[in-house]
């Protein structure tokens, strides 16, 4: 038992992996999620499918089995055989990328119509649409959610102790074995896990301060 | 290592045991939270600043960790403090309180959602508030809500293979458990994704119809 | 082959379980215990100077062997028919029997998996599909009255609690167990009734027998210099149980 | 005509830090039809709302038939109204809103009952045997079953004063009632109020920006600015030879923008 | 005015079952300006979203500045036109809306001079400087630096036609421009529209329920019902001499409601 210090060190150490997957699998699901968002828009039906395919597949099937898959079945059709650090990160990206996916579409379509044909009107091209007038205004009603997800994101990095990626569960279940102690590992964890998740929402908060400037009495 | 089917048919029993008992977590689970968010959207509407602010925080803390860590919590710590549940019951509450979370941002929504004309309308024909309330508010506040509901539903779903963890045999477990005696990995853990997906692919099926017959709430 | 390419990259990687005293990990997240030790000197005397060890749930470690993930197990994973099926496994390495946990003084008497069958009362707690699991389930204790537990820890704490009657793990599991919780209401009896005596080895890929090979003569060698026995006899193992059998024999047994 | 039926003594109400009426009194005589017109945000629609209970008042005190609306006496002193006070005044009062606010998901009947039975305790077919009255009086007796949503913005409307007149206050409020129908459905809205006017002796108050509409119904115009009543006097006087500039130049602009007043 | 700048020829066009202009022709002459006037949904706007490509069009064939609209030739035959020609057709027309829809991200300098720099390559100083003169012609070259919601109705709507103006089209569009505006701000636009319409060559197209200032502005006056011309003719005799029952039964509704034609 004792030496509390060294303890905490561990579960220090996995609070770094929990932060690297949430930070890594952010950026992978935000880029999936504005290419599927957009794809689900795309005029050319082929793309529209697959965008579909893609996010119903992953919404709908749990992350306990996407993990499994590609890490355990992936290696096996001699593809590829992804660390475990490669396959958190991006079954984690894959599965909160497709709820963003859905995020992206919804926030573009509820730009009104009326700025769509102002576009029209003023002779914008398509890509001229989307770049100067409807994603700066789709942005700001993105972000609230896209914090959630993220939060998500957070509180889903504790399956990854499944593939042996020591996150911050994991180190506190490690400890909690060595020490015999249940209690202070997991309360540990548990304010760590909330200072992140607060983090993540003061961060999301100050962006969306920035974007919606000058956006006052729009919505 | 290739498909075995009559492994695939021997396991079958053993894995829809587990998944009635997973259904069964997921309804209760679901009732809970329907309640237990409805309480927390009526508790943060209080006037009572140190009500709404205290509900405001703790509904924030239980969204901001994982379930994982708190179903560890609800059946480990707290026989220390001589709150001793059956592990099903634990595992219900767990997934209860962390879904009523959810529940009650979705009603706080269905309800912000029904215009300030018809608070309006109910004064000016001089109804009460318990009128205003079950005649006016509710029939129009919780038909939009339905698809949000049924969203975190599904998802609830897709999440209660963490109750191995505090031992309940749902589906996730009996596959690991069929897993560990046979050391096979894959139909096991294939047939447990077939069988969320095939769920989640009439949910979502259904998920479509619910929200054409209801419309939405929010984005 | 196989040993030149880990020569090369000069680690192996192995796969561990969280379950002192088979693997232990210190305050500074070095592993150590009687399992990982005895790998860590087998492959220095084959030249393969660094060990890289992840701790793995016990379901989870033939499939990471089996798609490439580790090069072996070391964790205390006991031989039996289907799993030398599955895997290359070394000559024994560490052996134990199995045990119960349960409140001090045995109130209820039990002595064998055959008890818990017979008490229609008894609640017995194992890991899912590990031995112990499996020895239950044929002294016929009904699925819903075996109870599975995630881990030690968790086992002890469900004894404790009194949700569980008792728990079961190799005597040495538990030992350590009790003794890190320093709970005198509890005791551990062994060993259990009927149950045989367990060895596991270090396994290996099928397609890796050569490595298996050298592993196995190392292993003779640091058997019969003794120093076997001083690695693993500190940490509450018998080095004579696995030297005076086989794993012809233990292949064998159910 | 006698007696003041409301009477509105030192209104103040504030947003915040914006003062939106500041020191307002007024009478309003039984059976008077009285018009409110000003430019916008010069606190039409918050008198009207104030007197629907519909907000809070910063200061002053309103009588509405003999009581006080906004307080009342406890042990001698006058203290602020409680729920149930306000319940109680409330059945003197009716309001129009500009946005119709029926209930959605209600038929047109039962928008017109609802409150009867639940507020009145009438009996179902009492109530039901009424409400077909009134829908004959606004001409709609036809789309009894109708939904909300199946009507134009004009039956809307109509439905909506049927629905006030269900409960039978002594005093109606209009809140710019056609400014979000079509043109053409406004007549249809406007000849049903002016029926009103003539054969009832409700009390009116009306906001609105159809000064051809205000000349015609009312005995009285308030002309508002900035929260205060600039002139008031009987329409003629206020249309054709007003006093102040702020009600000149407000009717020119309306003038230039083409409404006859 | 002697050639036709849009020529519509037996144009149709149907949302789903329902048709909503069925067989129309008629040309507009450069420099015209033309009132559509008529009924709620007789096809009013969708006329002017057809003409600005807001719309499929479902059959017959429409030619503005002599090149066709919505068909382009390919190997000698008239093929559909793809998004390449709509987007060069586009720089003729200019369209303002009724609830302006203007960028609500972008200041008002930035509204008018997002077009010119994207799609016709201005330089931005040369853009922003014509931007200022617009912004002086519509009486707002105070408020460049201003976010559209700090503005105030007209003052909106005139940056929106500053806006349209700034891409310099031959034909201009304007679809209820004041409908959703206070009364006493509906002046101000009018004023604007009155200006450009007596100062430029410029062909328009308005459509409004301002039967004054249909009368004031145009030439030619095309009365709508149900997606055909019931009666065209000068304003004059449109307003005072109408021959048809349909225009003469709209225009009486229109002045019951209070409104000046
Ligand atoms: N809930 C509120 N919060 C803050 N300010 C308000 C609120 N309601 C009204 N106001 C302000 O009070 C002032 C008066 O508003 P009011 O709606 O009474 O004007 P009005 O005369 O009805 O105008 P209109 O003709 O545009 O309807 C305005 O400046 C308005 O912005
Ligand atoms: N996108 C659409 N889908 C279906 N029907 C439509 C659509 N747009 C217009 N319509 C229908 O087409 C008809 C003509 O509409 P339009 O908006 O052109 O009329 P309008 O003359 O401009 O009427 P208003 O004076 O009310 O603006 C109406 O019956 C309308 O319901
Ligand atoms: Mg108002
Ligand atoms: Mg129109």
């Amino acid at each position: 038992m004792g030496d509390w210090s060294g303890y905490l060190t561990l579960i220090l150490e996995g609070a770094r992996t929990t932060v690297l997957l949430t930070v890594l699998g952010s950026a992978v699901a935000l880029v999936v999620a504005f290419v599927a968002g957009l794809g689900r828009l795309s005029p050319v039906a082929a793309v529209r499918w697959l965008a579909t395919a893609y996010i119903e597949f992953f919404r709908g099937t749990s992350i306990f089995v996407q993990l499994f898959w590609i890490y355990f079945v992936l290696p096996m059709t001699g593809l590829w055989a992804p660390t475990p650090m490669q396959a958190g990160v991006l079954a984690l990206g894959l599965n909160v990328g497709a709820y963003g996916a859905e995020v992206v579409r919804g926030a573009i379509q509820a730009v009104p119509r009326d700025q769509y044909e102002a576009c029209i009107a003023v002779n914008l091209t398509r890509f001229q649409r989307m770049r100067h007038v409807i994603l700066p205004q789709a942005l700001p009603l993105m972000l609230p959610t896209f914090g959630n997800n993220a939060i998500e994101l957070l509180k889903a990095t504790s399956v990854v102790s499944l593939i042996s990626l020591a996150d911050m569960t994991f180190q506190a279940q490690v400890v909690r074995s060595q020490t015999g102690s249940t209690l202070v590992p997991f309360v540990t964890i548990l304010v760590l896990y909330f200072a992140m998740s607060s983090l993540i929402s003061l961060a999301i908060r100050a962006c969306e301060r920035r974007v919606t400037r000058g956006l006052d009495g729009v919505r | 290592m290739e498909w075995d089917w009559d492994f695939t048919w021997s396991i079958m029993p053993q894995l829809l045991a587990g998944f009635r008992i997973t259904l069964v977590a997921t309804a209760l689970g679901a009732v809970v939270a329907a309640i237990l968010g409805l309480v927390f959207a009526i508790l943060r509407r209080s006037r009572n600043r140190l009500v709404s602010r205290t509900t405001g925080l703790v509904v924030e803390f239980i969204r901001g960790t994982p379930l994982l860590v708190q179903l560890y919590f609800i059946f480990y710590v707290l026989p220390d403090l001589g709150i001793r549940l059956p592990a099903l019951t634990a595992g219900v509450i767990g997934m209860g309180l962390h879904y009523a979370t959810y529940a009650s941002e979705v009603y706080r929504g269905g309800i912000e959602a029904v215009s300030r004309g018809q608070w309006e309308a109910a004064k000016a024909t001089n109804l009460t508030a318990r009128q205003t309330w079950v005649h006016v508010i509710l029939p129009q506040a919780i038909p939009p809500m339905i698809p949000a509901m049924a969203n975190y539903l599904l998802a609830m779903f897709k999440e209660t293979p963490l109750l191995s963890a505090i031992t309940v045999l749902e589906l996730m477990n009996q596959a690991k458990s069929v897993a560990n005696s046979s050391y096979r990995y894959v139909e096991p853990m294939t047939m447990v994704g077939v069988m969320f997906l095939v769920v989640s692919v009439i949910s979502v099926v259904g998920l479509r119809w619910l929200e054409r017959r209801y419309g939405r709430v929010g984005g | 082959d196989k040993l030149d390419d880990l020569k090369e990259a000069g680690t192996v990687r192995i796969a561990i379980g969280n379950e002192p005293p088979f693997t232990a990990i210190g305050a500074d997240g070095k592993v150590s215990g009687a399992a990982p030790d005895v790998a860590r000197a087998v492959f220095a005397a084959l030249g393969v100077a660094d060990l890289e060890a992840s701790i793995l749930d016990y379901g989870a470690m033939i499939p990471s062997l089996q798609a490439g993930r580790v090069d072996a197990i070391t964790a205390g994973l006991f031989m039996k028919p289907e799993r030398c099926d599955a895997v290359a496994y070394s000559e024994p390495i560490l052996c134990d029997a199995e045990a119960l946990l349960l409140p001090a003084g045995n109130p209820k008497g039990f002595q064998s998996y055959e008890d818990f069958a017979k008490d229609p009362e008894a609640r017995l707690g194992t890991p899912g599909g590990g031995t112990e699991e499996k020895l239950a389930l044929d002294a016929g204790v009904p699925r819903d009255r075996l109870i599975v537990v995630p881990d030690p820890q968790s086992g002890l704490k469900m004894v404790q609690d009194g949700r569980i009657d008792a728990y079961s793990l190799p005597v040495l599991s538990l030992n350590d167990l009790l003794a890190k919780s320093a709970d005198d209401t509890l005791e551990v009896f062994a060993p259990v009734q009927g149950a045989p005596v367990y060895c596991d080895g270090a396994a290996f890929n099928k397609r890796d027998t050569d490595l298996r090979d050298a592993f196995d003569a190392e292993l003779a060698k640091l058997k019969e210099s003794g120093e076997f026995a001083k690695i693993v006899e500190p940490y509450g193992f018998s080095a004579q149980a696995a030297i005076s059998t086989n794993r012809e024999t233990l292949c064998a047994q159910e | 005509m006698d007696q003041p039926i409301i009477r509105i003594q030192n209104l103040q109400k504030s947003f915040g830090t914006l003062t939106v009426i500041d020191g307002l009194s007024f009478d309003v005589m039984k059976g008077e039809k009285l018009a409110l017109i000003g430019p916008s945000g010069s606190g039409k629609t918050t008198i009207l709302r104030i007197l629907m209970t519909l907000e809070d008042i910063s200061g002053g005190r309103i009588e509405v038939c003999g009581e006080p609306l906004y307080h009342m006496a406890r042990n001698g002193a006058d203290v602020p109204a409680d729920e149930a006070h306000l319940h109680r005044m409330r059945r003197h009062i009716g309001m129009v809103f500009q946005h119709f606010n029926l209930f959605p998901h209600k038929s047109v009947l039962q928008n017109i009952t609802l409150a009867p039975v639940l507020t009145k305790g009438e009996r179902r077919a009492d109530a039901e045997r009424r409400a077909r009255e009134l829908l004959d009086m606004v001409g709609l007796a036809d789309k009894a079953d109708y939904m909300p949503s199946q009507l134009s913005g004009g039956q809307k409307q109509r439905v909506a004063i049927a629905r006030a007149l269900a409960l039978q206050p002594q005093i109606m409020l209009f809140d710019e009632v056609t400014s979000a129908l079509d043109p053409e459905l406004v007549e249809e809205v406007l000849e049903v109020m002016q029926r009103l006017a003539r054969e009832t002796d409700m009390t009116m108050l009306l906001v609105t920006h159809e000064m051809g509409f205000a000349h015609d119904f009312a005995d009285r115009v308030l002309f508002f600015d900035k929260g205060r009543i600039v002139e008031q006097g009987p329409p003629d006087q206020i249309f054709t030879a007003p006093q102040e500039d702020r009600t000149k130049s407000f009717l020119r602009k309306i003038i230039a923008a083409g409404q006859r007043v």
